[in-house]
């Protein structure tokens, strides 16, 4: 038996799927931007490579009923909500088969019925929405919890604050996940917030704040699901911090002059892949070369997804007004 | 039949709609003990409670995305505005998120809200507290916009609006709170996208909105002493437009006069009065169209000079006589 | 010699002259209530009975060139900041001889050449103003410092976060005085904020946040002055937090069904005025009759402010479009 | 002339003004190293150094209103906000503070600043990137509104923008910014509220904006070959709108089609219409006026759907073409 403590709904099996689900966020977002490079893919992307830990462990702990709210920086957490990358990609392609028929793009891929209340291409724009969703819950005495991506930018953003005091006023069941990447676009945190950790940002609204090792699975698996039992037994929200690194630039074209390589070296040795992978061998959950499976696994998937996306149909001329009003 | 306030037949509408749904709830600031800025919730707090009525903190942009995201999760939220003018607070929400939500994510999901706000000028509250900003979400596809001037509209509109599985933006004119009118105490529903007719006439066709619907009907009484039959149609909704019923009236009368109470340059009266200019009323029109809009500066704090940034009667009446000259 | 501590540029002269000051400010306001209990005045005016020492003791550390930005319940900060309250009254009556001429009312009073940068209808709106004011005197190298005045209520807007973020990231000087009367319209600080302080908002910024009782003019005078030093000296901004409680209604027509009669009378106990008197007597500053004159003053100046702005002229038809653009 | 991009002249506008002027500074999400979203200030953090291009947290509220209140107090600003689609959150700053504090005030003080943005689709950003929402600021008294369609036209446009005591919205076109055209080096000013016609012709007046000025210019050198002789009038800035000079084409030409990129609906393409319905020119009119606009849905991420959501030369050329079948 393993001395790894974990919470309890996490099972081996668990364990293993979301080893697999890491690589699948890291390919899936690898083949975008490779497209993207090729001119393959239209508008514009950001990928979030190097951020697969802080995405897959608060979803983890989730149940199917519970929701999430994302952002531009989103196709990990959708993943990581159960998504079918076929659909995935066939959306990046704008196809009548993806998730959006092809009107929304990267940066509204949302699945309704899976609890991914969709990425927004708005900065701290998904915020309020996710405190209205854990309003339902608690009005419905639904009882599922919401967790609200968003990145260190969006903290600055007056949503931000809007909608945590909210969510505090009304003692509300949702998940606060700061993805602290160290970036907005350019600008970097130390610059544009004055303070060490932005989950001291949590005091402001009376509930707990918590800074977690971003790119340490089990760490977020852990820290979330404290925070996730929190809301659910109706004791209100948490701000969880998760200090990660975008690995590559912030969209399609960026000279990342606003930082040096070395400091990529650095967080790149910090790959929360690897890291996951250690302890899952140490620990005996998988081997060497079962983990080597799993990558192979998830590579192919990621080619079917592909292969998906190419062959479906664009959507017609008289998809551009439907679905306007329902 | 029965008489009560359009103020009155705001909160009836609501209170019948709450009590036969339980997805149905109101946010917004003061809307609790307090009952409203306008008071239009009085008494609500204590029939439906603290979890129904729900007071917020001032914070307008975390008001209207919760309720985004509450309608988007299968309530029906109904959010007071305490102001049209703080829309501004709030914009990125309604624009962004809940016009737009259903269409970026291919048709599924739906945003069922209705943002109920008080606009308009008289009361002296000066150029923070008195806009007309309805033209802003006219531009947006994805929301639907009312504009009742009755109470009997108001009622049968709000219904209308809370049944919509749409988010509609639902304008009431503060000084139309304390008209009265006959209301049926029985549930109704007036459909969004069709205009009333308030007063049939053959010379001139006036479309007016909110307040200026009652400037222009009594514009049309002093008009017809003279011997000019006016007729008066209130959109009542402004999305969707019921452009049928204005070039059909337009048709048969020749002249248009719109008039509304938003500053004139860039409100919808510009729509209205190009929608005309673009349809086949075109080849009946015996004179230029005339608008009438509120006058090109923020709304002032003195009363008179307040009474003279928006359309009155008697702007009304001449503007009809100029149309009329023309002939 | 007294014992009191306090600021270096308060001088004998001017604590006289503070304390006549808040008469002013009472008297204004009462006057104001009264005539719109007439109906002799439009619109509608909300009223700081009871914050007199919030609006004057930070105005008293203040040089002629430091700017202030006011809010709805503005009066006391203009005439702390010097205004001419004949203007003041002049435009609550609607006349060309007020201060905007007639045409902002009692919620748009500024005094631009006072460095009163404007009351504002806006909650919230005034803090973003402030934060550029302070960057033209950190731009200009000006020297001057920016107080700006909102209400506890006004902390739950999104401009509140961004404004303070800004200001910290800058490094500007300004001072920001939240007057915590206890409620917004009617919505109390208790139920909309989940933290004891708001002063400890300050945290999420990386500025010092203070909390002063704001019915002691003294200690409003001392604590504001450290921040307008701190401000001044290049040491960026602070958070004050003054308790207090405003006695009447939010404006002009309010049952005050949200709070008991017991409460108020408890506040109205640590009467600002009153205990800025005693200090005064106590301390040899004035005498019993000296006090007594100096409220007689305050009085009749605000009855010649109501001839004043009785007789003057209303604006004309020309001005409605004039002003609107330079 | 030498020949710059559309970018490069806003780049080169704001950069000969900087060093003239020492209270000019801009203000704006990743503007300093980065160059801005779309490269604009690159490489003026280097010329002018971070004190005077700000790179800001993301918080387009308070960036809004700080420009406001350091123009106020005597700074000149230029905000750049990133897309124009998040004006919806700076919204209050700009309509219920810059737009109206001179007047509230009663003339004291005034607010010196630009807000520059980048609108428009065709980047395949999709709904919340995309829109035109320029008619919006048209309908707030206190505010000017420029849209420069050409190189030449953004560097004077600027100038005089930056030269004017108010607060101007300043819309740049997204794919426009790498369009070229012959710029002087030296600096020069084109007058806020003067229409440009970019073409003669006497059949037909299309009055278009932004990128749809070329698109009419296309259409019209089709139209041409067909013997049709049409006149494209820019009016570049909205707001002071030259009336004046429409007018007089229109009166001529006895047509109208008016396009814009913005959604139809409540778009400026109204105000400019109805103007014309309202005018003197209305007697000249020989057939309906035509409105192009964007379709009534959000802007969608398919290249072919995004296409064809804005008006095409295709949509121009036979818009053209039905208003002249009808003479
Ligand atoms: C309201 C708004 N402002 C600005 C942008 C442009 N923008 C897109 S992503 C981004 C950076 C966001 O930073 P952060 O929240 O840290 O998320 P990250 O990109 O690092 O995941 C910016 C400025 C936007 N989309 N929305
Ligand atoms: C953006 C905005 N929202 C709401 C209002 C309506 N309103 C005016 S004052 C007020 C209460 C403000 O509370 P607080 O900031 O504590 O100031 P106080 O009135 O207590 O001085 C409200 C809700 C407003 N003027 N502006
Ligand atoms: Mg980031
Ligand atoms: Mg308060």
């Amino acid at each position: 038996m393993t001395k790894l403590s974990l919470p309890e709904n996490v099972t081996n099996e668990k364990l293993i799927g979301l080893y697999k689900q890491m690589w699948l966020i890291r390919f899936f977002d690898e083949k975008v931007d490779e497209f993207f490079a090729k001119g393959l893919i239209h508008g514009t992307t950001h990928l979030a490579v190097g951020q697969e830990a802080s995405a897959s462990g608060p979803c983890a702990v989730l149940r199917d009923e519970d929701k999430i709210t994302s952002t531009h920086r989103g196709h990990g957490h959708c993943i990581a909500k159960g998504a079918d990358i076929n659909r995935m990609m066939a959306e990046l392609f704008g196809r009548a088969t993806g998730y959006c028929k092809g009107k929304g793009g990267s940066m509204h891929i949302a699945d309704v019925e899976k609890g991914n209340l969709g990425a927004n291409g708005i900065v701290g724009g998904g915020i309020p929405l996710a405190v209205g969703s854990a309003l339902t819950s608690s009005m419905k005495k639904l009882n599922y919890v919401t967790v609200c991506y968003f990145g260190d930018g969006a903290t600055n953003e007056g949503s931000f604050h809007e909608a945590l005091n909210l969510a505090a006023v009304w003692n509300l069941p949702v998940v606060f996940i700061c993805e602290n990447n160290q970036y907005g676009m350019s600008g970097a945190v130390k610059d544009m917030v004055k303070i060490p950790d932005i989950a001291t940002r949590a005091d402001s609204y009376g509930f707990p704040g918590v800074v977690v090792d971003g790119t340490d699975m089990i760490e977020l698996m852990n820290v979330s699901n404290v925070a996730v039992e929190r809301a659910r037994s109706g004791q209100g929200p948490t701000l969880i911090e998760a200090k990660t690194y975008r690995w590559k630039g912030h969209s399609k074209s960026d000279a990342k002059k606003y930082r040096t390589r070395e400091e990529e070296k650095e967080w790149r040795a910090k790959d929360s892949i690897k890291r996951f992978k250690d302890v899952l061998i140490d620990e005996g959950f998988i081997t060497e070369e079962k983990a080597e499976e799993l990558k192979q696994e998830a590579k192919k998937e990621i080619e079917n997804a592909v292969a998906f996306a190419k062959e479906g149909p664009m959507p017609g001329k008289e998809d551009l007004l439907t679905d306007v009003y329902a | 039949m029965r008489e009560i306030t359009y103020l009155e037949a705001v909160r009836e509408a609501m209170s019948q709609e709450m009590r036969k749904n339980e997805d149905v709830f109101i946010l917004g600031e003061d809307i609790g003990i307090y009952g409203g800025a306008f008071g239009v919730t009085r008494g609500m707090l204590e029939e439906f409670g603290p979890e129904r009525i729900r007071n917020t903190p001032i914070s307008e942009s975390a008001i209207a995305g919760t309720a985004v995201g509450s309608a988007l999760t299968g309530m029906r939220p109904i959010m007071e505005l305490q102001f049209s003018d703080f829309i501004t607070i709030a914009m990125d929400q309604i624009v962004n998120q809940a016009a737009k939500l259903r269409y970026m994510y291919g048709g599924k999901g739906k945003v069922p809200m209705v943002l109920r706000t008080p606009s308009g000028s008289g009361t002296g509250a000066a150029a923070q507290h008195s806009q007309s900003l309805e033209a802003w979400v006219t531009h947006i596809p994805g929301l639907k916009v009312v504009q009742p001037s009755t109470a009997y509209d108001v009622k049968g509109l709000l219904k209308a609006s809370m049944d919509d599985d749409n988010p509609v933006i639902f304008y009431e004119h503060k000084l139309l709170y304390k008209t009265k009118g006959d209301v049926p105490e029985e549930e109704y529903h007036i459909p969004l996208g069709q205009a009333d007719v308030k007063r049939e006439g053959k010379d001139v066709t006036i479309v007016a909105t909110a307040i200026m619907v009652h400037r222009a009907q009594e514009a049309a009484e002093e008009l017809e002493r003279e011997g000019i039959n006016v007729e008066v149609i209130d959109p009542r909704t402004l999305v969707p437009l019921d452009t049928e019923t204005i070039i059909k009236s337009v048709t048969k009368t020749g002249r248009l006069v719109v008039v509304h109470e938003a500053v004139k340059r860039g409100g919808y009266g510009g729509e209205i009065a190009s929608m005309i200019a673009e349809s086949e009323a075109f080849d009946y029109l015996d004179a230029p169209i005339k608008r009438l809009g509120g006058a090109p500066s923020p709304v002032p704090y003195n009363p008179e000079l307040e009474r003279m940034h928006v359309p009155q009667k008697e702007d009304i009446v001449q503007a009809v006589k100029e149309t009329l000259n023309r002939a």
